[in-house]
């Protein structure tokens, strides 16, 4: 059985990565979990300058969920080339850097530095980032940034360039396309949906900065759409994000058309999730005599032919 | 760092509403040290979600218990398990343990406001026997008291139900007001009011003071960067208190 | 206390109403529930001609959530206002019709023909609907279609207007803004979020219509950060919506600036649950000495301001 | 329709990985009719979030009991319920019944698949003495079929374990040819193979026929409109099967 996945001329062991902010730099839990066994890592946001994140609360529990307002707190490229690198060069994954930015010219200056390193495969860009220059708003929901933001970085990069998505548009296919006519190698679906909780007691907001982030088995379903919209849109491939927590979830994943998954939130309850979960679409391959998984990638059977957008519900 | 496959082994309701939760556990309680934690996964489903945190109460041979009382869902879960039954435990966590074994002190003043106390009768069992200790603990009223594990008691209740009708805070101020303590050094776990109180007691006394913090937790192992505490006068603005603490020194940060 | 809501001169007699879709026309279980007790039934969206629906399955549930694709079937205005209303005239909830329509012309028809009946207290749109003449997309995610709705409803009625907002949009302030510009007395925050489920052993999707619309506490934290972006764009009220299932919650909805509440799927599980809901609120009230629920409405405490739209997560 | 806070009785493994709940309903046991259902609150949380429906297995006086396998997590929480656990019930639910007391028929032949064996007993019990009954039920293998309260048992296992080799269908067959059956109906109930064999055996031989019919359900009392099954020649395009079935004549039902 062909498990093993190719973007770029970069050959992954598998289809199952763990995704951006889930796992840290790979380094923390080595002792943990094997890192040899699954397709790569997403790294922790990168910026040019180490971030310290928001204050606290950043985290709260939702119905089969979680909010998250980390703020992107991270080393800093510089030192993740310093002191990560190293000490990720023994183990097997992939390493994709993933980027983070408050503006186009950072979103370069980050890949320039990560590029000449040959441990980093590929890049992902993390596009849900304020954009200063516009008052905050977010690259990601402006299709014309998400477009410049390709270009630039493409021209600077000839590994896999992975553009990661945010859900809180009206038309994520829209997004896909800018991105695949930008040159992008693969988009990434979904980022986390914008969410609140609120304190009832003290009557504050769960999270310090009001709202944070949605993720976990809840959005699912969300995702699920979401990277099924994408899939009709683009040839590119995509990677499948949002709620995975078993390998059930990656085969509908696959069903509706990402071509490999990313595990988010279920590794803060179980680290070794991604191994648990490649090994389980192994097996089932092997049971259906599946030879390669590319060939489930979008391979649902929907007798209509509804999109996304235009059904009654 | 083990992710460990435990059985439960006892649940016993140790003082009104609060249990203590025992589960045998090989290789975690190989290793584990005074103010470090675990994270339980509390039930198979996806409701509650993520683990949750608990310090270590005790640790005799294979055997490592946890106390809690139920606030919610996950609490509920845990106080209903039956002997026998599998706990996926996350152990042990915190880089930052009670020091205990240094030269620099002589007197061992634990400091706790309700589950609070938590941490403190394993750190009792390794406090070197040369070193004296005296327990302030303190709780809503005396059947919420815990004072198993924990040695020369002094009691506060809120309702003065039992020892004095006030606050840690107090007895500690009162007992230092009367007794000649040698080398002393406070290890507090409580509610945050409470904390800042024996901050500032300590400020005031010049005495070393180190604090098990708390807070929400998704992953208890430096993955999320979920659970920063503001460092006070380090390089770095936050500190994590999965990773970092749970144990942290009193003055290094501000909450 | 004053528990009562009103509305463009219409008093409502608690701020507690049941989400359109999950009640039917209140006369199913008129037996099961005292219709006196809580603020108001939104009915099934009824559409000019009845809807057949779309075809089996409709329904599946999802982590703390359901999808649904219904197809807004229904049994049509008139049948409603012959066989349903008087059957409600014995209550002492109000009645707000729900409509639902594929043309400007149908919706001003729909309301048209309700607009004398004495018993329709008021009118919720649910704009959620595909626009036959652009292709199918939706008018909820079209916010010139929202306007021309909203302004062609508001020349024809003068009882209470709301329009529905769907959360499948990048900014639900602007179309809260549009209502608003058009003289809609309040917006209903939020409808379903798209999604999909795939049954791994068929390959099929567990509804036949592909995607469907995802509800329940799955979607709460999303469903507040909707609430309080409209909150923050508009001055008529919000009846705020998604994944209600306890008092505490639409304790939550109302300090994010939610005038009032609706409870949608948890009615299946608990067709009693608005009242338990308006109980609790009530007992809440009393024992913080609340004297009037719209002294909750908006009185989140955040020490940042920070908006929706702008944070680093 | 009543929404009753039963306590569960007893759960009884009745056949191989098949549960039977008894749960006292002092309500809903008034009248409730062969054929319908409860829709059943399984869990305190909010996983699962639906009820979860189940036929009438039985009825005896104050006590409604159910039978069902272990398929998901539903069905999980109800096989580990313990006697005297509150069990939020809905019920009785469904109209449209197993019309059991006219003059019309002679002989009833019960047919089942599996679990689709769940409501005949109690329809057995209903069935008036002066009528003569024939039970005919298929399971994968002997350990899981259900023979608790039929009358003239023939049964078909996938496996042949007991039984005939092969399916209800061909039970229903064999039996029709080698007896000359007064005004014979059936009642069937199982997965949707079966029952549209069941269907093309009833139209060829002009033999009236029952269905009652599963589907995934929200609120099992049509609210939700979720539970649509095509009709065939009525002027309504759907029924809902909460509401309008579970029961429906066969030949008014597509599927
Ligand atoms: C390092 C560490 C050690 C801890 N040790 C203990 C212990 O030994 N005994 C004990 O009883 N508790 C301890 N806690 C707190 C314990 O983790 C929480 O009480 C528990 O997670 C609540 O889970 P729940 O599902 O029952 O409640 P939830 O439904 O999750 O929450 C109920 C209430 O508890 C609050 N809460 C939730 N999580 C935490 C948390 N991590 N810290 C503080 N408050 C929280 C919530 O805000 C809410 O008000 C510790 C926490 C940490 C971080
Ligand atoms: C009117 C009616 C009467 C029923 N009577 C019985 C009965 O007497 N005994 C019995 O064992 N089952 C009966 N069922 C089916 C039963 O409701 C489902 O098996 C149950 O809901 C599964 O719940 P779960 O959480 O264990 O499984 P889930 O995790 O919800 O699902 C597990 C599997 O069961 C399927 N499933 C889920 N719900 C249904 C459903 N409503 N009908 C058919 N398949 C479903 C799913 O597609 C999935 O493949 C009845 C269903 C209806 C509508
Ligand atoms: C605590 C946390 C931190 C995250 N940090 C990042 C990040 O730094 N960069 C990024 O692109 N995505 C980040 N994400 C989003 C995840 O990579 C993923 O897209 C999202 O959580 C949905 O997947 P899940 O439901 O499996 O968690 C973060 C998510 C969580 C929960
Ligand atoms: C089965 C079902 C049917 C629905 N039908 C309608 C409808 O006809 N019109 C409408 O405006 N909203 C409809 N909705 C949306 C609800 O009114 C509500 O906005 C949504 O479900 C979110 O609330 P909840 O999470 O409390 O269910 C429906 C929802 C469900 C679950
Ligand atoms: S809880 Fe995840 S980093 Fe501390
Ligand atoms: S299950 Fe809701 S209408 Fe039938």
């Amino acid at each position: 059985m062909n498990e093993s996945f190719l973007l770029k001329g970069v050959r992954f062991q598998n289809r199952v990565f763990v995704a951006s902010g889930t796992f840290g730099y790979g380094d923390e839990v080595a002792g943990l979990v094997d890192l040899s066994k699954f397709g790569g890592i997403m790294t922790k946001s990168l910026s040019l300058k180490p971030r310290d994140g928001n204050p606290p609360p950043r985290i709260t529990e939702t119905p089969s969920g979680m909010l998250n307002s980390i703020g992107l707190a991270n080393i800093g490229v510089r030192k993740f080339i310093d002191e990560k690198i190293p000490l990720l060069r023994t183990h097997r994954c992939g390493i994709v850097a993933n980027i983070a930015a408050s503006s186009v010219e950072e979103y370069c200056s980050v890949l320039e530095l990560l590029d000449p390193h040959k441990r980093v495969d590929g890049f992902e860009i993390n596009v849900s980032c304020p954009n200063v220059k516009e008052g905050g708003l977010s690259f990601g929901t402006d299709v014309k940034m998400v477009s410049r933001i390709t270009r630039e970085l493409r021209k600077r990069t000839k590994k896999p360039l992975i553009v990661k998505l945010t859900p809180n548009v009206t038309h994520i296919s829209e997004f896909a396309r800018a991105a695949e006519a930008e040159g992008a190698d693969a988009v990434s679906v979904i980022n986390t949906l914008i969410g609140m909780a609120i304190n009832i007691k003290s009557r504050k907001p769960k999270l310090s900065t009001v709202t944070g982030g949605l993720s976990g088995p809840a959005i699912k379903p969300i995702a699920l759409a979401k990277v099924f919209e994408a899939f009709n849109a683009v040839k590119i491939p995509i990677f499948g994000i949002g709620g995975i927590a078993t390998w059930e979830d990656a085969i509908e994943f696959f069903l509706v058309g990402a071509s490999a998954v990313q595990v988010g939130t279920i590794n803060f309850v179980n680290p070794g999730a991604s191994i648990d979960i490649a090994e389980g679409i192994a097996r089932y391959c092997a049971e259906n005599s599946i030879d390669d998984i590319a060939k489930l990638v979008g391979a649902m059977k929907a007798d209509t032919a509804v999109s996304v957008i235009q059904s009654w519900l | 760092m083990i992710q460990e496959c435990s059985a439960v082994h006892s649940v016993e309701e140790i003082a009104s509403n609060i249990f203590q939760l025992s589960f045998r556990s090989p290789s975690i309680s190989r290793d584990v040290k005074p103010g470090q934690f675990v994270n339980v996964k509390v039930g198979n489903g996806i409701v509650p979600l993520l683990r949750r945190p608990f310090s270590i109460f005790s640790a005799e041979g294979n055997i490592l218990s946890i106390i809690f009382n139920v606030v919610g869902l996950g609490t509920k879960l845990l106080s209903e398990k039956k002997p026998g039954e599998d706990l996926d435990v996350l152990g042990p966590l915190g880089s930052g343990v009670f020091p205990l074994d240094d030269a620099s002190y002589e007197t061992a003043l634990l400091v706790a406001g309700g589950l609070g106390v938590a941490p403190l009768p394993f750190l009792t069992s390794r406090v070197p026997t040369a070193k004296k200790i005296y327990s302030f603990i303190g709780a809503r009223t005396s059947a919420q008291l815990v004072k198993k594990g924990l040695r020369n008691i002094q009691s506060a209740t809120d309702d003065g139900s039992e020892g004095i009708h006030g606050t840690v805070v107090t007895l500690l101020q009162s007992f230092t007001a009367q007794h000649r303590i040698e080398s002393p050094r406070i290890y507090a776990c409580g509610p945050t009011p409470m904390m800042r109180a024996v901050k500032e007691f300590a400020f005031e006394h010049k005495i070393p003071c180190f604090f098990a913090l708390e807070c929400e937790m998704a992953c208890g192992i430096g993955l999320c960067q979920g659970c920063p505490v503001e460092m006070t006068n380090s390089g770095k603005k936050f500190s994590l208190v999965c990773k970092d603490g749970p144990v942290f020194e009193a003055s290094t940060v501000s909450f």
